[in-house]
This record gives C-alpha cells, sequence and structure tokens, in this order.
C-alpha cells in the first residue's frame, strides 16, 4: 500500500454518487435537441443576412451544451471537467479570430494579384 | 425516483474489486482518473477539429459567395436526416450509460445495438451523399469538376475541399467510435458491466457525444449557407 | 543618433547602415543592447558572487531565513514589465516606419522565382539587378512564381517574405550611393543561398541616365549579345547550360536544328516556333527525359527579347 | 507552503534507516527482452525513453557536425546543396521532434513523477507504454523518410516548397503525426496523475516544482499538439488529393499553414523550456542547501507561461503577416518573457547566503542560468518589432534558438540525469570527470553560437548552403567550437557509462534532497516504496545528516526536546 488512506483530494469523493440520468430527463432532451434542429433548418429560409452564420452558431451552441450538460453529465460530474471543455472552446476562439483577422489584413494583396492574373492569363 | 433508491441499497458503488488497477487506492480514484482522461482526449479532440473550423472561416470569410452557391449543391434533407439520426444514437448511447448503471444488461445490450446502428445509419447516407458529388464531379479543389470549373482556379472547388475534410474526418471519427462501441457490445454480452463497474459504458459514451456535438455545427455551417 | 551607440552599432553588431531606416532600427537596437548588457551583467555578477561568497564550508549550514518576499518579487517583476514596455514602444516606433511607404515613392516590380530575382521598371525594362536613385523612395511591388521567398537587403534593415498568388510591398529610402548584398531571407530548395543579386544606388541624376541607356538593349547591342544579356538575366542559365552540361533543362549547344524527342515519343525540329512556343507554354512541348518544371514566361518576355534568345541560342554552334 | 496545514510529525527514527530492501529493484525483478518490450512500469518506461533520445540526439549531433563542417568554406566544402539541406532539415526535425520535446518529460518525468508523488505508477500505465510505442512508431516512419528521398522541406514543412518538393514529405509528417499522439499521452498521463494522485498532506502548494513544470508542460502538450496534427494531416491531404487549402494556385492561402504551424509550435518551444526550469528549481535549491525563494511566485510564473504561450505564435511571422497582427504579437511576445524574468530572479535568490556545493549538476543548473539569460534577453532584440524585420530568418534567430534550447533545455537535461543518476541506476559516477565535463560543454557552447548572434546581426541569413566571403572567419570560429563541444558531449556520455560499469553503489539519498523520490531506495523496488513516504515540506532540508561512511543523508532522529515545527513558509 503505497499511500496511507483514500482520500486523495475532492475528485474522487464526489465520484461516489454517480448521477443516473431517468428516462424522462433523457427523452425531454432528446425532444429539445430533435426541436431545436427543426428550428435551425427554418432559420436558414429567414434572411438574416450576414447574421445568419450567429443564429446557426447560437442554436448549435445550445444543442452542444444540452448534451455536454446532461448526457455527458457536465452538470453533476467534477468542475473540472467542465473547466477544460470551456477553456479548449476559447482555445479555439482566440486561434480563429486572430487567425482570421491577420487573413482578411492581407486579403487586399490577395485580390490584386487575382486581379493581375486574371488581366493577363 | 424509484431507481435511485435501488440503487442506493444495492452494492456500494465501486466496491467490485476484481476491476481495480493495483496502484489505485480505491475503485473512486480509478474511476475519476478515467473520467478526467477522457475529458482531456476529448479536448484534443476539441482542438484537433478547430484546424478545420479555421480554415472554413477564413475560405468563406474570404470566398462568401463560393460559400453560398455551392452549399446550395448540397442536399440539405439528407444532412438533417443525418443530424436526426446521429441526436438519437446520443439518446440511445446516454440511455446504454443508464442501464449498465444500474444493471439492466438486456437494455445495456439493446441500446448500444441501437447506436451501432443508427451510426451505420449515418454512414449508409453519408455513402449516398459523397457518391452523388464522386458523379457530378463536386470534389475538392483539384479534382472539382463541377458547374464553375473552369476559372482560373475552381474557387467552388475549394468549398468541397472543406466539406470532404471536416466530412471525411468525422466520418472516420463515427468509424472509430462504432469500433468502440462493438467492443463495449462484446464485453456487455459476457456481463463485465455492473452498478460497480461501468467505466468503459461510461467514457466511451463521452466520446460518442462529443462525435455528435461536433457534427451540431458541422450540419448547420455546411449546409445551411446563405 | 546619440554618439555613444553609433560606434558600438556600427563597428561590430550591424552591417553598414545605408537608407533612412536603418539608422532608427540600429538606435533601437543599441536601446535594448544597452538593457540587456545591465540585465546580464547584473545576474551574473550576482550568480558568481553569490556562489564565490556562500560556498559550502563545513559546519556552516545556510542561513538564510527569508522564503519569500512579496514586495522583492512584485519589484523584479514590475520593474522588468515597464523596461519591456518600453522597449515594445521603441521597437514599434520603428516598425511604423518601416510599414508606411510614402505616396511618391518610384515603383519598382519584383518577382521572384526559384533562384532568381527579376526586377520590372516602370518602362517594361526587366534586370536581374535593383538600381534605385539615392535619397528618392523607393517601393517593391513583390510576387513570386512557385515558393515563398523572402527580399531582404541587410544594408537597409528591409525584409518582407515575397508570396506566391498576392503582392506584398517592401520600401526604403537609400542614403549612400554603391553596391550592397540583396539575398533571399525564406528558405526555398537547392540554390536558395544562390538566389542572391545586389542593390546599385546611383548618385543623384545617374540613375536615369542609366535606365535609359540599360533598357534599350536590344538596339544598342547586336540580337545575340542581348539573348546572351537576357539569358543570363532572366534565368535560362539556371537550368539550360551552354557548355552541353547536363542541368535541369536540355543544353542549349548546338540545339539549333537538332531533332528534339518529346516526351510523347513525336519528335520536333528545334526551331525559331518551336523555341518560341517552348518559353511561352513550356509545357505544351516537353522534351523527354526532362521534369517538367520551366516556369511560363508569359508576359515577361517582350517579343524582341524572344527573338535575340533565339538568335543567342542559334549562335552556340 | 500554506501554514495552515500542522507541520508534519516526525515519525520515530527507524522509519529514516534505509536497511538494505529485501525487494529487488525494479531493474532486476523481472529478466528477458519480453520483461522490458511489454512492460508497464513508469521507471522502465522511462529508462527505455532515455535510451531512444539519447540515440536521436546522437543522431542529431553527427547531422550538427556535419552542417558545421560543410560551412567551414563559402562553396562545397563535403557535400553539395541538396545533401546540405537535407542534412539541416533531418538535423532540425529529429533534434525537436525525437529529443527535446520528450527528453526530460517522457524520459526524466515518466521515471520521477509518480515516485515523486508518492504512487505506484502514473494514473494509465497502459497508455504510458503506448506513448512509448508511438514514439519508436513515429521515429521509424521519420528515419524512413531519410532512407527514402530524404527531406529537403526544414523542420517547419512550409507550403507550398513542402507541397511541391521531391522529398518524401509525406512519410515524415507521417511521423512528426504519431509523435504527436505519443507526446499527447505523456501530457494526459501527467496531468491525471497529479490530479488524482497526490498523497495525502501534499496539496497543490506543498508539491514541488519540478511536479508543477511538468504538470503545466502537460497542459501544453494537451491543448496544442492536436493543432500540429490538424496541420500535418491538412499538408498530407494537400499533397496528395490536392485539396487546396494551403496552395494559392487552388485558392489556398500559404500564410495561414503558417499561423497553423506556429499557433502549435510556439507553445511547443515551451514545453521544451519548462520542463527544464522545474529541473533547475530542484537542483538549486538541493545544493545552495535552501528552500526555493518565492516559491508561490514560482508556481504561478509556470502556469503563466503556459497559458500566455499561446498568445503569441505571430512573432515568428513578422515578415509575411499584416502589420496590425504583428504589433499585437510583439505586445503579447513581451508579457510571455516577464514570468521566465521572474523564474531566474528567484534561482538566483536561492543561491543567496546558502551552502552551495558545485557538484556536477550544480555546474550544469549555474551554466543553464547563464545560457538561458542570455538566450532569453536576446530573444527581446527578436520581439522587438524594428530590429526583428532585420533579424528574422538570420542566424541571430538560429543562435537565439539554440542557447535557449541547448542551452536551456539540454543542459538542465543533462543536470537532471547527473541529479537523478544514481536513483535511477543505483550507481554514483565521477565528480571529477563530471565537472570537467560541464565545463567543456560551456566553453564549446559559447564558443560555436556566440558567434553566430554576429553573423546573423551582420546579416547572414539562415539555411545558406553558401555565403559571401565576409562572413566566413565568424564560421570557421563557430565550426570549431562545434567541435569541441562535441568532445565535451562524448566526455559526459563517457562519464554516464563509466558509471554503469564501475560506479560505486548510490545510497537513497546523496543529496540531501527532501523530495519523496529520496526516501526510497536506489534504484527503487517495483511499487517505489517499501513502507509509506512521509509527506514533508519539499524544500526544508535542514535536519538532514550526511553519514560519513555511506554518503547517505538521513532525517536527523526526532529528539522531542528539537522546537517541533521548522518555519514554515507560506
Amino acid at each position: 500500500m503505497a499511500v496511507s488512506s483514500a482520500q486523495t483530494n475532492g475528485q474522487s469523493r464526489r465520484a461516489h454518487e454517480p448521477h443516473v440520468s431517468s428516462p424522462a430527463q433523457l427523452i425531454g432532451i432528446f425532444a429539445a435537441l430533435l426541436a431545436l434542429t427543426g428550428v435551425t433548418v427554418a432559420a436558414a429560409e429567414f434572411p438574416f443576412g450576414d447574421l445568419d452564420v450567429y443564429v446557426a452558431l447560437a442554436i448549435a451552441g445550445v444543442k452542444a451544451f444540452l448534451v455536454a450538460a446532461y448526457f455527458m453529465h457536465l452538470k453533476y460530474d467534477h468542475p473540472l471537467n467542465a473547466v477544460l471543455l470551456v477553456f479548449s472552446i476559447v482555445l479555439v476562439v482566440l486561434f480563429l479570430g486572430v487567425t482570421l483577422s491577420d487573413t482578411t489584413q492581407l486579403a487586399p494583396e490577395v485580390q490584386a494579384a487575382a486581379e493581375a492574373s486574371a488581366a493577363s492569363p | 425516483m424509484i431507481a435511485e433508491a435501488q440503487l442506493s441499497q444495492g452494492p456500494a458503488p465501486h466496491a467490485d474489486e476484481t476491476f481495480r488497477a493495483h496502484h489505485f487506492e480505491t475503485a473512486e480514484q480509478q474511476f475519476a482518473a478515467a473520467k478526467l482522461g477522457m475529458w482531456l482526449f476529448l479536448v484534443t479532440e476539441v482542438l484537433f477539429f478547430s484546424g478545420l473550423f479555421v480554415a472554413y472561416a477564413v475560405f468563406r470569410v474570404l470566398h462568401p459567395e463560393v460559400f453560398v452557391n455551392s452549399a446550395a449543391l448540397l442536399d440539405t434533407k439528407l444532412g438533417a436526416i443525418n443530424t436526426v439520426i446521429l441526436l438519437f444514437s446520443s439518446l440511445t448511447m446516454a440511455w446504454a450509460v443508464r442501464c449498465s448503471q444500474l444493471g439492466q444488461q438486456r437494455g445495456l445490450v439493446l441500446c448500444l445495438s441501437l447506436t451501432i446502428a443508427a451510426a451505420v445509419a449515418f454512414l449508409g447516407v453519408k455513402g449516398i451523399e459523397y457518391a452523388h458529388k464522386w458523379h457530378e464531379g463536386h470534389l475538392w479543389a483539384s479534382q472539382y469538376g463541377g458547374p464553375q470549373a473552369g476559372e482560373t482556379f475552381d474557387r467552388a472547388g475549394s468549398f468541397f475541399s472543406v466539406y470532404f475534410a471536416m466530412t471525411g474526418l468525422h466520418a472516420v471519427h463515427i468509424i472509430a467510435g462504432i469500433a468502440a462501441i462493438g467492443w463495449l457490445l462484446k464485453r456487455s454480452l459476457r456481463g463485465d458491466f455492473s452498478p460497480a463497474y461501468y467505466t468503459p459504458v461510461d467514457v466511451v459514451g463521452l466520446y460518442w457525444h462529443l462525435v455528435d456535438l461536433v457534427w451540431i455545427f458541422l450540419f448547420p455551417l455546411l449546409y445551411l449557407v446563405g | 543618433m546619440s554618439a555613444f551607440s553609433m560606434p558600438a552599432s556600427a563597428r561590430l553588431w550591424m552591417p553598414e547602415s545605408a537608407s533612412t531606416a536603418a539608422q532608427q532600427v540600429d538606435w533601437v537596437f543599441d536601446v535594448v543592447l544597452v538593457i540587456c548588457t545591465i540585465f546580464f551583467v547584473g545576474i551574473t555578477g550576482a550568480l558568481v558572487a553569490f556562489v564565490v561568497r556562500y560556498r559550502r564550508r563545513e559546519g556552516t549550514p545556510a542561513t538564510r531565513q527569508l522564503h519569500h518576499h512579496t514586495g522583492l518579487e512584485v519589484a523584479w517583476s514590475v520593474i522588468p514589465g515597464i523596461l519591456l514596455a518600453v522597449i515594445f514602444i521603441v521597437g514599434l516606433t520603428g516598425f511604423m516606419q518601416l510599414t508606411t511607404p510614402p505616396e511618391d515613392a518610384y515603383e519598382v516590380g519584383v518577382i521572384g522565382k526559384k533562384w532568381v530575382w527579376a526586377f520590372q521598371y516602370p518602362n517594361g525594362y526587366i534586370d536581374d539587378t535593383l538600381h534605385v536613385p539615392v535619397d528618392q523612395p523607393v517601393m517593391l511591388n513583390m510576387t513570386s512564381d512557385d515558393v515563398i521567398h523572402s527580399m531582404y537587403i541587410p544594408a537597409f534593415r528591409v525584409k518582407r517574405d515575397v508570396i506566391p498568388g498576392r503582392y506584398t510591398k517592401l520600401w526604403f529610402e537609400a542614403t549612400k550611393p554603391g553596391e550592397f548584398n540583396l539575398f533571399c531571407a525564406e528558405y526555398c530548395g537547392t540554390k536558395h543561398s544562390n538566389m542572391i543579386s545586389s542593390v546599385v544606388v546611383h548618385p543623384p541624376g545617374e540613375f536615369d541616365r542609366w535606365l535609359e541607356k540599360a533598357s534599350n538593349f536590344l538596339e544598342t547591342m547586336s540580337p545575340a549579345e542581348a539573348g546572351k544579356l537576357l539569358y543570363k538575366r532572366r534565368g535560362c542559365a539556371q537550368c539550360h547550360s551552354v557548355d552541353g552540361s547536363q542541368m535541369a533543362g536540355p543544353s542549349f549547344l548546338a540545339a539549333w536544328g537538332q531533332t528534339a524527342v518529346l516526351d510523347d515519343g513525336s519528335t520536333v525540329e528545334v526551331d525559331a516556333n518551336y523555341i518560341r512556343e517552348s518559353i511561352l507554354e513550356p509545357q505544351s512541348k516537353a522534351r523527354a527525359g526532362y521534369r517538367k518544371v520551366m516556369p511560363t514566361y508569359q508576359g515577361q518576355l517582350k517579343d524582341e527579347e524572344i527573338s535575340a534568345l533565339i538568335e543567342f541560342i542559334k549562335s552556340l554552334k | 507552503m500554506s501554514t495552515t496545514l500542522p507541520p508534519t510529525t516526525r515519525l520515530p527514527e527507524q522509519a529514516w534507516k534505509s536497511e538494505p530492501i529485501s525487494e529487488p529493484d525494479y531493474l532486476r525483478n523481472k529478466r528477458g527482452i519480453m520483461s522490458w518490450v511489454y512492460t508497464l512500469d513508469h521507471k522502465r518506461i522511462g529508462v527505455m525513453y532515455l535510451i531512444g533520445i539519447l540515440t536521436a540526439f546522437l543522431m542529431g549531433g553527427v547531422m550538427a557536425i556535419l552542417v558545421r563542417t560543410e560551412l567551414l568554406s563559402p562553396s562545397r566544402t563535403i557535400m553539395g546543396p541538396d545533401a546540405y539541406n537535407h542534412m539541416f532539415t533531418l538535423h532540425g526535425a529529429i533534434m525537436t521532434f525525437l529529443f527535446i520535446i520528450p527528453s526530460i518529460p517522457a524520459a526524466l518525468g515518466n521515471f520521477i513523477l509518480p515516485i515523486m508523488l508518492g504512487a505506484k505508477d502514473v494514473a494509465f500505465p497502459r497508455m504510458n507504454l503506448a506513448s512509448w510505442y508511438l514514439w519508436v512508431f513515429g521515429a521509424v516512419f521519420l528515419i524512413a523518410a531519410m532512407a527514402l528521398n530524404g527531406l529537403d522541406t526544414g523542420w517547419t514543412f512550409y507550403t507550398p516548397y513542402s507541397t511541391t518538393t521531391n522529398s518524401s514529405v509525406i512519410s515524415a509528417t507521417l511521423g512528426v503525426f504519431i509523435l504527436g499522439f505519443s507526446s499527447i499521452f505523456t501530457g494526459i498521463n501527467f496531468i491525471a496523475t497529479v490530479h488524482i494522485m497526490r498523497p495525502k498532506g501534499m496539496t497543490w502548494f506543498r508539491m514541488p516544482l519540478f511536479l508543477w513544470s511538468l504538470y503545466s508542460t502537460a497542459i501544453i502538450q494537451v491543448l496544442a499538439t492536436p493543432v500540429l496534427g490538424i496541420t500535418l494531416l491538412l499538408l498530407i491531404a494537400e499533397r496528395a488529393l490536392g485539396i487546396g487549402f494551403f496552395d494559392p494556385k487552388l485558392g489556398g492561402d500559404p500564410v495561414l499553414y503558417q499561423h497553423f504551424f506556429w499557433f502549435y509550435s510556439h507553445p511547443a518551444v515551451y514545453i521544451m523550456i519548462l520542463p527544464a526550469m522545474g529541473v533547475i528549481s530542484e537542483l538549486i535549491s538541493t545544493f545552495s542547501r535552501t528552500p526555493i525563494f518565492g516559491y508561490r511566485f514560482m508556481c504561478y510564473s509556470a502556469i503563466a507561461i503556459a497559458f500566455l504561450g499561446f498568445l503569441v505564435w505571430g512573432h515568428h511571422m513578422f515578415t509575411s503577416e499584416s502589420a496590425m497582427a504583428a504589433v499585437i504579437f510583439s505586445a503579447l511576445t513581451f508579457s510571455v518573457s516577464i514570468p521566465s524574468g521572474i523564474k531566474v530572479f528567484n534561482w538566483l535568490a536561492t543561491l543567496y547566503k546558502g551552502s552551495i556545493s558545485l557538484t556536477t549538476p550544480m555546474c550544469f543548473a549555474l551554466s543553464f542560468i547563464l545560457l538561458f539569460t542570455i538566450g532569453g534577453l536576446t530573444g527581446l532584440f527578436l520581439g522587438a518589432l524594428a530590429t526583428d524585420i532585420h533579424l528574422h530568418d538570420t542566424y541571430f534567430v538560429v543562435a537565439h534558438f539554440h542557447y535557449v534550447m541547448m542551452g536551456g533545455s539540454l543542459m538542465a537535461f543533462i543536470g537532471g540525469m547527473f541529479y537523478w543518476w544514481p536513483k535511477l541506476f543505483g550507481k554514483m559516477y565521477s565528480e571529477f570527470w563530471g565537472r570537467i565535463s560541464c565545463l567543456i560543454i560551456f566553453i564549446g557552447f559559447n564558443w560555436t553560437f556566440f558567434p553566430q548572434f554576429i553573423l546573423g546581426s551582420r546579416g547572414m541569413p539562415r539555411r545558406f548552403y553558401d555565403y559571401k566571403p565576409e562572413y566566413q572567419g565568424l564560421h570557421v570560429i563557430s565550426t570549431s567550437g562545434a567541435f569541441f563541444l562535441g568532445i565535451g558531449l562524448i566526455l559526459c556520455a563517457a562519464v554516464f557509462l563509466h558509471s554503469l560499469w564501475r560506479g560505486r553503489r548510490a545510497p537513497a539519498n546523496p543529496w540531501g534532497a527532501a523530495t519523496l523520490e529520496w526516501q526510497t531506495a536506489s534504484p527503487p523496488p517495483l511499487h517505489n516504496f517499501v513502507d509509506d513516504p512521509v509527506v514533508t515540506d519539499p524544500y526544508d532540508m535542514a535536519d538532514f545528516e550526511l553519514q560519513r561512511d555511506t554518503g547517505d543523508y538521513v532525517r536527523r532522529p526526532y529528539t522531542p526536546s528539537q522546537s517541533d515545527g521548522t518555519e514554515t513558509q507560506s
């Protein structure tokens, strides 16, 4: 026995009472997901202009939250798991945002070259 | 809830020692480690797909018109059906985790089989879509033969490059998921899982839900553009 | 430019300073050099002093009781932080000057392609060295035909990547007549280290005379000689030898009138229109046994220049 | 150390007697190849990693010497331009992916982390073995690229060169892709182990700094390596299928590849340096016989480096990105150098009023501080926008990253090897020859790389096979230094090999350090501890006594009269 007592840190204490989702909860979440899928398909018809990316992402975000919180038990798990997921998404947004802003800054240069090569094929 | 009560009288969760690895104190410690390990792996999956979402954003912002009329070539109906199929597989997977927690072996086997069936159906629909695109020539940039072909370079091809990269990588993860759930099915038929030891079911379930999560974002971004 | 910093940077660290930006960059370099030298001497001095002073002697245990001192630790976070902010601002001012070209800059087009630079002057004349007037801002409009290169002129302290599929800009104002190195700084293959040219800065008034004389070389030289100049300047020399030696492309020696075997097995006689076609669409009649790597010269060679090249090839018996 | 916790009570004397352990040590408890091939013991996996990465280091080193010899004279010296391009590319790729990223985390970390935690093994032993085999599998692909038609793209695989050259780029990128998973598995393992398996009494702020640095390295490994994975996958797809992400002729953007690549590769340089900083904290504190100064700031700066490391990747692209992005990245780059500065000042403060013994690990630690300081300070020239435009892609950058990676991570790795060698193999090494090798390496290193700063600032571009004659003088100095450095490294290897065969038996605690790995035998038994280690303050070495005969440090037996709590630092 390497280390004396079992209680090492908060991590294992919380796992004593694992969350069992009830059938009603499962069906409820599934119904909500289907509804939101319908909403997002319907929303695609409305002419939001360049807003529709953000509308689609928002609806997808809600669906993702439902799956993560209930189907993946994040609500009932050790908060560290949720922190990990949220932080990874923050990193993705950072990576996407900066790369996108740099690429759009350089777009005129690419545009000029495209016109020049189109002008003299 | 009855199920909750029934659980508490049953054997203390994770008291079953047969599957406890020697270097862990208690089964709880092993369960907590497995969950944390899987969540860390899921974080690597999120960042793995992030590269494709960045490429999507960059190409969409650079050529918005290409994305609008190329996405019109996709069949939104099939995309929606696939989304429903995958959500259903997520439901049956979550139910399988519930069954393993309560020791309902028959329910576990049923749910796992349903999940695999839904996954195979998803791949079937994907196969139909890919065959249709192959036939029409809507392939990635260098092979693109579709309507806007012939420009100096086929910009429409860059939409389909992003499409095939995203859905291709996602399909690979679906196939890996089918293999993992198949392994779970074999072990559950052997009766390995009980309320005291259901970690593999829970962990593979997390992976499967993440694959569904990725599709939840892929569907609107690819099919519902413009 | 404080006198203190001038000797240190010019002599040891930096190549000669020959542009307006160079003086600014050298000043930034010296500011950072001074700060770093102070920190380095301080840290090394402290380390050596402590090691000597507190060297382990029998029976004298370590006597330090203090294991943390928030005030001290905050100090050596904040003070370096301020110095770093100073360095950032100093670096930023230099950079702003480097990236904002003046309106009236003299524009030269640059095409970088595997291992040769081509400079296109406003009157259409193309040369493989960059000639610029002194004390006048010059702007380079650069693109690449194949991989990423990088235009680097150490004496002017300027560098900008030359990327295929876009035009990148770089500007400088030479302050000293003379000839300066021009390197490719981004790795681009076998002859990356030979993709070297030079910047010739002409004293006031001489640049226009040079440009005038250079750009009508077709009239002043015989066609074969002009063709020889083009052969060297436009990158033909990189792949086609004139002494029959085997290189990436077929040798020009005694090529005129030969029957060339193409990769689809057919043969064609090496005559004026085969050469003209191979220059404009190299892949159309590619020779057997050679990789199809020749870039097109479409729009980069005028008709008279192509005929000069043909004369030059004809002259190679 | 949080003052809230009562200082641990001392155990009766026999708990400290290190009488001969009945259980056989991990090297002898099982014999035969199969006991190594299928081992799940973190110590054996660490030793296998050690042998693997040292072989890779030998290969990379030989290539470095060949590159330096070629640069003795401007044009051809010993090889042609293509051979040179293959040589410097493979030197870069092997050194970064095969050696320096796994060196301290996978080799030393795998061995020491569980014992330092008082645990029997890492959280996922099978994943640990899988990580080793992924390293081997990835290495096979990378070496196979050498055998096929080489790799001449530079270790960065920049497109469109990497998608148009005819060297075997796919085999090499596949190799690096697999090595990425090996690194991810090590990261996942360490995070889970540190979170779940800390012993009772070892709270987050009573953990040794080596564990803090491995933990923050693991965070970077888990968060950054997947982006390298997708980058290389897209590169392979670009080259094989032509999907047009990075090829301008197909609507792609080569600079997008650079963003993808550097989003991983800058955090990767912190994967290389953070474990080294952890080793140095242990070495400086142990051989000054004083607790580390500013423990809390050291922990916070390790985590700060890990997170700030993700914000600065653009400073590798100042000459190809937009001016706005360059300004943002330059500002953020200066913020990331503050935590490194804090660490250097804290190491210096640890030396103050200590009782410093210049053993071999300490020599390497002190040279780390000097060389890493030079490396870090020269990073300021590259972070400032105006000077970076001139210095980017020149030998100044080559010198900068060799000072930080070789002067930093390699010195700390060798220092860590000397420090834990008695624990790894139960043998002591020759102190005299160890110090000599450190001296030769220190001199050889500066002799080789300091001239390269001047080469770079005078305008000599990177990766040049042929160069202008005016640069030859400095190149000759640098190459002669490289030979001297090579001799130093060979001598260092000889010291280790000699100690394996003829080193005297190592006691349990030859350095008198207070971290848990010194409370078990050297080399440790299979399950690391025979009786439970007592978790104390990892840097409280006040009451250790050197036993003249065995050379072992033992805690002074608990005498009630002694004031019970040592002065606990918060």
